[in-house]
């Protein structure tokens, strides 16, 4: 008799809600998909055959554009890979510095990845408040770096200029100093901030009617996808590299590790990332207690103006905002990086639709996306 | 009431002569349904005709009316599933396509 | 979080398949020349003992040759200092490289053999949905990242004489 | 032909307090559009409309003129007539409900004594006027919006109709003065919010669906691909339907100030204890009653106007078959089960009162 | 007076003509939609004689459920035909020949009513303005002489929701 065909319908490059150009295709029996195919590549801007004809230094602010909306975590990625390549030695102010700004990094990226996936699901207000506290992160950003998403700041060997005067504050400063300095910023982020996303979403009933049980990911699918970051985490595995493969200086900090339960689901996902904002922050204000006793101002070993790192290559783990960032350098000796490879997690994680979609209503193939929360500068590279 | 009996008595008729038509004359089962809702209202008028005309302070009439309502829509539910079923089987909703007895 | 120690795993490879070179390189990660004929079954035995995450798959382009490289870790919880190991196949043919998949294998590398061959030109034999991930389905430029690579696009003409405006010091 | 015998004209009165209806609607309509507007600023931390007019208040003027001036586009192979009537259609439910909301003491256009009942009639014509707009504006994905638009409207339409027969058990009339008033009797704390509490949550979850608002606005949630029934309208056609939408609000939250807050039943100044009189004695008397009361009948519905913006702007949406689960399968039975308590609870009350027992004042709640 | 006529004339003209074009139209959901307006304007008439009650439940029950219910069934029924109604080549005479058909009915029904007008023993002139029927005698009879006829009532509904269930539900679940 009349069967309800399957209706082929594309989602996406223009589509609201897929954070950037990435096109879905998806296969509907009724209300329920049956097939999803990512369909990327519209951003795609070359980056690596670009760096091969760039000096190292000319090849950070690319490395910015990757992931747009966690600049500071792709640039620590690369200068860690060719100081490691050179072994340069890098000050342990710049050290504490460079640690400082990746967690804020952090956090800013989370407020959006949270605040985008709240959007979709309907709540604007909750996507609203994390455009307004990631503004004061940007203002906090422009006054250290000059720019406000993309920052050219680090340098190889440590960055390009020091704190300005009076940045970091001190640990009494309050929400009125929230966007002024560090500590206000910290106090504010922890004492008003969080415990807002808990109640207006976390705890919020049809929140958690939306993304409860939606897309279960078992541990042993997550890993030999190779997903990394809080998708992983959220499925129950205790991994971080930050912890597991310490890099920079990540092993004076303590700070712990928020895991989901076994099957995480799109609402372990989100309390996953909300969690690891709560740490990203303790991790600021031990960095900022380091900086606010030892001043000094060597922040940038010296380095011949062409820096030719010697033939070999390195491939470093770091741990980015939305998951594992792997960078292959291989250099011959020239002043430029013979090949770059950038792994990019948002480009591994994509993999993951196919499986988590089918059986899901297309209302949860929305919450799915903004869970697995990606960037789409970064998958197309 | 300064209006004659038979004005709304004629259009209770003419309204269930139309529904008579109409359901002689259409094919498809879900129109001849309609038709039967309208030959239901004709009666309905004619019904409260009466009681407005006769016998206003008795609530008989309002109430039979209700009956032959909920009778109406219970019977509207069961025809429209049986049509449903019809179609799902034979395809058509036509009337004079499905003959299976014609044997 | 004790640092994990993955030389014994080497050594029961090189007990296994003799003509693989295991060395370690100075940046911290090891790194196993193999054949191209044994490279599935060298796959299968690292993953075999233990070696479950895939980090990513590329190719180097040597001008000559072709290298491919393949990046595993063992993703132990708990664990310190997970050493990365690079498996890789080298002296593949610039045009027409034929290599076994590893998606049966770890499904995550899926989308990283379909880069790799929408960039370099290796074929992955086995790999279930083989076609041009980034570029544009119909692109007939060749493959990118390939160090001889032209774009043959036409040039779009310029519009204004870029020279003449600007007095260069 | 003086006024007197002319406002006895039966014509005349319908003509006159049709249009002051009407102009009470237009004028609620620009004010809530106003209000949503401030609140969700409000609410999001930012300033809302400001430039045009003071706080903002020429905004709604501009867009309305905006849209006005929008080129009215009707898409050739539509199905003219339909898709030219289906707002007017839609206007019907959302104008007949102020026909019998009392505004204030004598302030009714027409007091019918089976007010809640046609309540529930003239709404069932909105499920009309979605198909109407849904099948007139012949594309497929516009069908599909009005039908599941439709299905929605239905599967609350009974909900919200059982959630509100216990405010007519307690009243023991259908008529919305008469419930106005035995709730006057029953001071402050009698309004019937306190005991009909579970039928007020009730009727506000179902009114929210049946204006397909707030958490349940499926249709036009941009993730969902049917951008519902009035994608192919533009202009001033579009316009009526935003009439339309803040107008079924204002309505509803009209009825639900009437039935759960006691409509136009307040304080006024005169009734201050000791001053009240001797300062205020004035401002009594049938007209200043009026007054009061439409003063009173409007601030308890800007009240319930300002809630459910507020739900609009704090909940996420909700999934098609949770929303249907959460009608058929919760707040169906939960509204059956106020019925049955009111039930109970008066007929105890009033069984308890021969016998004076103390038990009584248990159910003083539901007297 | 004539305002009675007046109202009386243009409620009627809009059912007949309503109820033509349900059996006339070409597409299948415009006479749905005709059928709704025939059953406002006969809400209408109601509304004239007095009944409020009725006027309200039949607007809520045949123009708000059983159009809807009707339109529903239009939707899952004949997607495919509802943009073209079948045009078999005799639709026009059978539609002519059958208007006398409807013309003769109507007499005979009228006929045959008012004989039984005639015949019967109802007091032939029309009772001055009554006072008006007021619901809560309407709901104080229905519960206490017609308790049993309710009852009937609400398990015959509920058979008919059983069965519509049964016999629609498609097999998935």
């Amino acid at each position: 008799m009349e069967q309800t065909r399957e209706l082929l319908i594309n989602m996406g490059p223009q589509h609201p809600s897929t954070h950037g150009v990435l096109r879905v295709l998806l296969k509907l029996d009724g209300e329920t998909i049956t097939w999803a195919e990512p369909d990327i590549g519209y951003l795609h801007r070359c980056f690596e055959k670009l760096s091969e004809s760039k000096t190292y230094p000319q090849v950070i602010p690319y490395t910015d554009r990757t992931d747009y909306l966690s600049a500071i975590t792709n640039e620590h990625a690369f200068c860690l890979a060719v100081e490691k390549l050179m072994g340069i030695e890098v000050p342990e102010r710049a050290e504490y510095i460079r640690v400082m700004m990746a967690e804020l990094q952090r956090i800013c990226s989370h407020l959006l990845g949270l605040g985008a996936m709240a959007l979709d699901l309907g709540a604007v207000t909750g996507f609203l408040y994390a455009w307004r506290d990631r503004e004061k992160i940007y203002s906090l950003f422009e006054r250290i770096t000059g720019g406000r998403m993309l920052y050219n700041y680090l340098r190889i060997g440590g960055v390009r200029n020091d704190l300005p005067e009076g940045i970091i504050g001190t640990p009494r400063d309050g929400r009125d100093k929230a966007d002024k300095t560090i500590w206000g910023f910290i106090n504010y982020f922890e004492s008003y901030v969080l415990p807002e996303w808990d109640d207006l979403l976390t705890n919020n009933r049809i929140f958690q009617w939306r993304t409860q049980g939606v897309a279960p990911l078992p541990s042993e699918v997550a890993i030999a996808y190779g997903a990394s970051g809080p998708v992983l985490r959220a499925s129950g595995v205790k991994w971080d590299l930050r912890k597991n493969v310490p890099y920079s200086i990540y092993d004076r900090f303590e700070f712990d590790i928020p895991v989901g339960k076994e099957n995480g689901d799109c609402f372990d996902r989100w309390v996953v990332r909300v969690e690891e904002m709560r740490q990203s922050a303790r991790i600021v204000k031990q960095a900022l207690q380091w900086l606010a006793e030892n001043p000094g101002d060597y922040i940038a070993p010296k380095l011949p103006r062409v820096l030719k790192p010697p033939k070999g290559e390195v491939y470093i783990r770091y741990e980015g905002s939305r998951g594992e960032v792997g960078v292959h350098l291989v250099s011959d000796g020239s002043a430029n990086p013979y090949k770059v490879k950038w792994r990019s997690p948002c480009f591994t994680h994509l993999q993951l639709l196919p499986v988590l979609a089918p059986g899901h209503k297309l209302a949860d193939m929305i919450a799915i996306i903004g869970s697995i929360d990606i960037v789409l500068g970064e998958v197309d590279r | 009431m300064e209006l004659p009996i038979y004005f709304p008595l004629g259009l209770g008729a003419l309204l269930f002569g139309i529904g008579l038509w109409g359901a002689l004359t259409r094919t498809n089962a879900v129109r001849i349904l309609m038709f039967i809702e309208l030959m239901l209202n004709g009666v309905n008028l004619n019904l409260m005709t009466f009681t407005r005309y006769y016998y206003p302070e008795n609530a008989t009439g309002p109430i039979l009316t209700l009956f032959v309502m909920t009778v109406a829509a219970a019977e509207a539910s069961i025809g429209l599933a049986i049509i449903l079923q019809i179609v799902r089987n034979r395809g058509t909703v036509e009337v004079d396509k499905v003959d299976l007895l014609k044997g | 979080m004790e640092p994990l120690d993955i030389r014994p795993d080497l050594e029961a490879l090189k007990a296994a398949y003799p003509a693989v070179e295991i060395a370690e390189a100075a940046t911290g990660h090891f790194d196993i020349r193999v054949s191209l004929d044994q490279y599935l079954d060298v796959v299968r035995f690292l993953k075999d003992r233990g070696f479950n995450y895939p980090a990513c798959i590329t190719a180097i382009d040597w001008k000559d040759r072709l290298e491919l490289v393949l990046q595993l870790y063992k993703l132990v919880v708990g664990s310190r200092q997970s050493p990365l190991v690079m498996v890789r196949v080298d002296g593949l043919p610039r045009e027409g490289a034929e290599v076994p998949s590893v998606t049966p294998l770890y499904p995550g590398l899926n989308w990283h053999e379909r880069e790799t061959y929408d960039m370099y030109g290796i074929r992955f034999q086995g790999h279930p949905d083989l076609r041009r991930i980034l570029l544009p389905d119909n692109w007939q430029g060749g493959h990118p990242l390939l160090k001889d690579f032209v774009d043959k696009r036409p040039r779009r003409p310029r519009l204004v004489r870029h020279r003449d405006t600007i007095v260069s010091g | 032909m003086s006024l007197a015998d002319l406002w006895a004209q039966h014509w005349f009165r319908a003509f006159v307090t049709g249009s002051l209806v009407l102009v009470f609607a237009l004028g609620n309509f620009y004010i809530t559009l106003w209000l949503e507007r401030k609140e969700s600023a409000w609410i999001q931390n930012r300033l809302g409309p400001m430039r045009a007019g003071p706080q903002g208040l020429l905004q709604v003027l501009a867009d309305l003129f905006k849209l006005l001036q929008k080129e009215d586009i009707v898409p050739r192979n539509v199905d003219r007539i339909l898709f030219l009537i289906a707002p007017f259609v839609a206007h019907i439910p959302a104008l007949l409900i102020f026909l019998v909301v009392p505004f204030g003491p004598n302030l009714v256009v027409a007091d019918y004594d089976i007010g809640i009942i046609m309540i529930a009639a003239v709404t069932s014509y909105a499920v009309i006027a979605t198909f109407i707009a849904g099948w007139g504006s012949n594309n497929k994905y516009s069908l599909l919006g009005a039908m599941r638009g439709a299905a929605q409207m239905i599967s609350y339409e009974v909900t919200l109709v059982m959630s509100v027969i216990g405010v007519a058990m307690m009243a023991g009339s259908l008529k919305l003065s008469d419930i106005v008033l035995a709730q006057a009797e029953r001071g402050v704390l009698g309004w019937y919010l306190f005991p009909q509490f579970i039928g007020f949550i009730v009727y506000l979850i179902a009114s929210l669906a049946e204006l397909n608002r707030a958490p349940f606005d499926l249709m036009e949630a941009e993730s969902e691909l049917v951008a519902g029934y009035h994608t192919e309208y533009s202009g001033f056609r579009f316009a009526i339907f935003l009439l339309v939408e803040y107008v079924h609000m204002i309505a509803w939250s009209a009825i639900a100030a009437t039935l759960f807050l006691g409509g136009w039943v307040g304080p006024t100044p005169a009734d201050i204890p000791v001053i009240g009189p001797r300062l205020f004695g004035w401002m009594t008397g049938p007209v200043w009653d009026n007054i009061w009361g439409f003063c009173w009948f409007l601030f308890k519905t800007y009240l319930l106007i300002f809630i459910v913006i507020w739900i609009r702007w704090t909940f996420p949406r909700v999934r098609i078959d949770q929303l249907m689960d959460l009608g058929w399968k919760f707040l169906l039975p939960v509204s059956l089960f106020n019925i049955f308590l009111t039930g109970v609870m008066k007929y105890g009350w009033n069984v308890l009162a021969e016998s004076g027992s103390p038990l009584r004042w248990l159910f003083w709640l539901w007297r | 007076m004539t305002a009675q006529y007046l109202s009386f004339g243009v409620l009627a003209l809009v059912t007949l003509w309503s109820a033509y074009k349900v059996v006339t139209a070409r597409l299948i959901t415009h006479a749905a939609l005709w059928m709704a307006l025939s059953f406002t304007s006969v809400s209408g008439i109601f509304l004239m004689l007095q009944q409020e009650f009725i006027a309200a439940l039949q607007v809520l029950i045949y123009a708000g459920a059983i159009t809807t219910m009707i339109i529903f069934a239009i939707m899952l029924s004949s997607i495919r035909e509802i943009r073209v109604e079948p045009q078999q080549q005799t639709f026009g005479q059978r539609i002519r020949a059958s208007g006398l058909l409807a013309v003769v009915v109507g007499l005979v029904f009228a006929a045959f009513m008012t004989y039984v007008y005639y015949v019967s023993e109802i007091p032939k002139e029309a009772v001055p303005d009554p006072g008006l029927l007021t619901v809560r005698q309407v709901g104080a009879t229905l519960f206490t002489r017609f308790t049993v006829p309710f009852e009937v009532a609400s398990i015959l509904l509920l058979l008919a929701m059983i069965g519509a269930i049964i016999l629609t539900a498609k097999e998935t679940e």
